[in-house]
């Protein structure tokens, strides 16, 4: 039995959200080196049997999520809050960014405000005043709510240009 | 508070207003823009009327807060201007139906944005003009983005396993503590309910009028016997404090009717003065009745 | 690659509370036959491999889930099962019992009427009828399920006074 692996995967099974390293060393007691150890030997082993739930490192965050070809059978079941229509303008946002508030109005539609307002609340983009409009990017919360590995503006365009290659 | 949130805020409804055409919301804008040019001259006095006073409160809140006037974040907002109301004297009743009345005006822009695009007219041009109106009503074929964009770009959520737990103790606790204060709260209303019910079947607003108007008479009688000119209203009162109220508030009612004039001259304590307004010879005036009376009676 | 194994495995990972037959076939428009099939050899992927995260079956429904000498790690991440508003009219059927249906309505709101259907559900209240209404008490599982010595309405008051005055 591998008890360090063990535990880090019932903390990262058990959580909804990417996890630091400092809340899984609180919560299993065991030290960041041990800790970074067990998660690349539990990533393998997903891996190896070929599960639909895949390890990830998301920034500096630890995560356990369905690999993506996988979340369409999971996604009735997950609790998520966006509606359809705001997640098309947040991948607008993230392909295009930085884009003006006024911009995105433009080649949307009205309706954008509202999605705005939404993906704020949730913490998944930031505006910035620019003038009499705002300046839109993707937040650090974005990239660990899509599941996608580095919050750099670049590498979420690029990772979305695979997924769509994917699809 | 910056400048140019006070010249967005400005052009904002300068906007709204060159989109209307309804004289009701003409009135309403205008009052809007008097209120809010009052910031941009510096004349910050605190308006007397109660719905003035929430307006300015609004203002307050949105230029204080660089709000983008074209996309209020009203949860915010709403919060924001709650707590605010909570600390000033302002009535609740118009202050929540200006919290409604904001919002359906801010939020118009949605609406109009789309209904002005589709007409391409040019709406209007004026000092407030600013770019992001200007940019609102660009011709179409102005390309938005050089970015090109892929037509299923296409995010889902990750998705990841949420375990449950029970209820933990000190959960259970604070929420019964919690329940317990609501449970005070609606106590303390249904009481409060329950009083106005038995003060509104006190009052039976004909009473009111009718008495109101009984006052009024009373009051304009012995307004008649002071005669003209300037009178100080102590002259009115007879009584105790009933009386003076019943009389002061005769006085405000003749005063909007446009029948007298109320003044002070030293404020807050000084004296209270009034003067018959309409023309004299419609008032049957005893004293002066008496007067001429005496003028006829032989000289003694 | 099995796809069956994984389409189930994405549904149960997916969902926080155990799922019927049913709502397993309709999410991965497999048959009850493969499903059942596929289900015991997910079970054994997962026990071989030791992991903390077990497949079971409770009752009629299937669940993934954390074994029980694991679930201790996960509890710091894991979600309250009971949302907190119907949790509040839990404690203060609790303190008031026996309490009339309408009454609560009347202290608490009209939402009580939801959070009844959910305490009830969850077995943690018992509503006898009384004239047009419901006569509301804790059941004996509530005792047990907040650890509380006695399923007596006394004793849960006096619990709870004590547990106040700690706090």
């Amino acid at each position: 039995m591998d008890e360090p692996l063990r535990a880090i995967e019932s903390v990262l099974f058990a959580s909804s959200r990417p996890l630091r390293m400092a809340e899984i060393e609180s919560a299993t007691q065991l030290s960041p080196d041990i800790i970074r150890r067990a998660i690349v030997r539990l990533k393998k082993q997903y891996d190896d049997v070929g599960s639909s739930v895949e390890v990830v490192k998301i920034g500096v965050r630890y995560s356990m999520q369905l690999r993506k070809q996988y979340s369409n059978y999971g996604m009735p079941f997950a609790e998520v809050e966006l509606p359809k229509d705001a997640l098309k303008t947040a991948a607008f946002i993230a392909y295009n960014q930085p884009v003006l508030q006024s911009e995105l109005a433009k080649s949307l539609g009205s309706e954008v405000y509202e999605h705005i307002k939404i993906l704020r609340s949730a913490n998944l983009i930031t505006a910035k005043r620019s003038a009499h409009t705002f300046l839109l990017t993707t937040s650090k919360h974005f990239a660990e709510y899509f599941g996608i590995a580095s919050s750099k503006k670049e590498d979420i365009k690029k990772w979305m240009d695979e997924q769509t290659k994917k699809q | 508070m910056s400048s140019s949130s006070l010249e967005g805020v400005l052009g904002h409804l300068m906007f709204h207003k060159a989109l209307i055409d309804e004289s009701d919301r003409h009135q309403k804008l205008d009052r809007y823009l008097a209120l809010a040019q009052t910031y941009e001259q510096g004349e910050l006095v605190a308006p007397r009327d109660p719905v003035d006073k929430a307006l300015q409160m609004v203002f307050d809140l949105v230029l204080s807060n660089n709000y983008d006037p074209w996309d209020i974040d009203l949860i915010s907002f709403t919060d924001l201007y709650l707590r605010k109301m909570q600390q000033s004297e302002v009535n609740f009743i118009v202050a929540g139906k200006l919290v409604f009345m904001a919002w359906s005006i801010l939020k118009m822009q949605s609406e109009e944005v789309l209904a002005a695009n589709d007409e391409k007219q040019q709406l209007f041009c004026s000092d407030w003009d600013f770019d992001a109106i200007e940019d609102m009503f660009a011709a179409d074929d102005v390309p938005c983005f050089a970015a090109d964009v892929p037509e299923q770009i296409d995010l889902c959520e990750a998705v990841r396993h949420q375990s449950q737990r029970p209820v933990s103790l000190v959960e259970l606790l604070d929420a019964f503590e919690e329940a317990r204060a609501d449970a005070e709260v609606a106590e303390a209303r249904a009481k409060i309910r329950e009083q106005m019910t038995r003060s509104d079947q006190k009052y039976d607003p004909r009473n009111h009028s009718e008495d109101l108007e009984k006052d009024v008479e009373m009051v304009w009688t012995r307004i008649m016997k002071c005669g003209n000119g300037p009178i100080v209203i102590d002259d009115i009162f007879c009584g105790g404090k009933e009386d003076r109220v019943t009389v002061f508030i005769s006085l405000l009612f003749l005063a909007r009717n446009g029948k007298i004039a109320l003044w002070q001259d030293d404020l807050p304590y000084g004296q209270i003065f009034m003067e018959i307004k309409i023309p004299w010879d419609i008032g049957t005036l005893e004293d002066a009745r008496a007067a001429a009376e005496a003028k006829q009676a032989p000289v003694m």
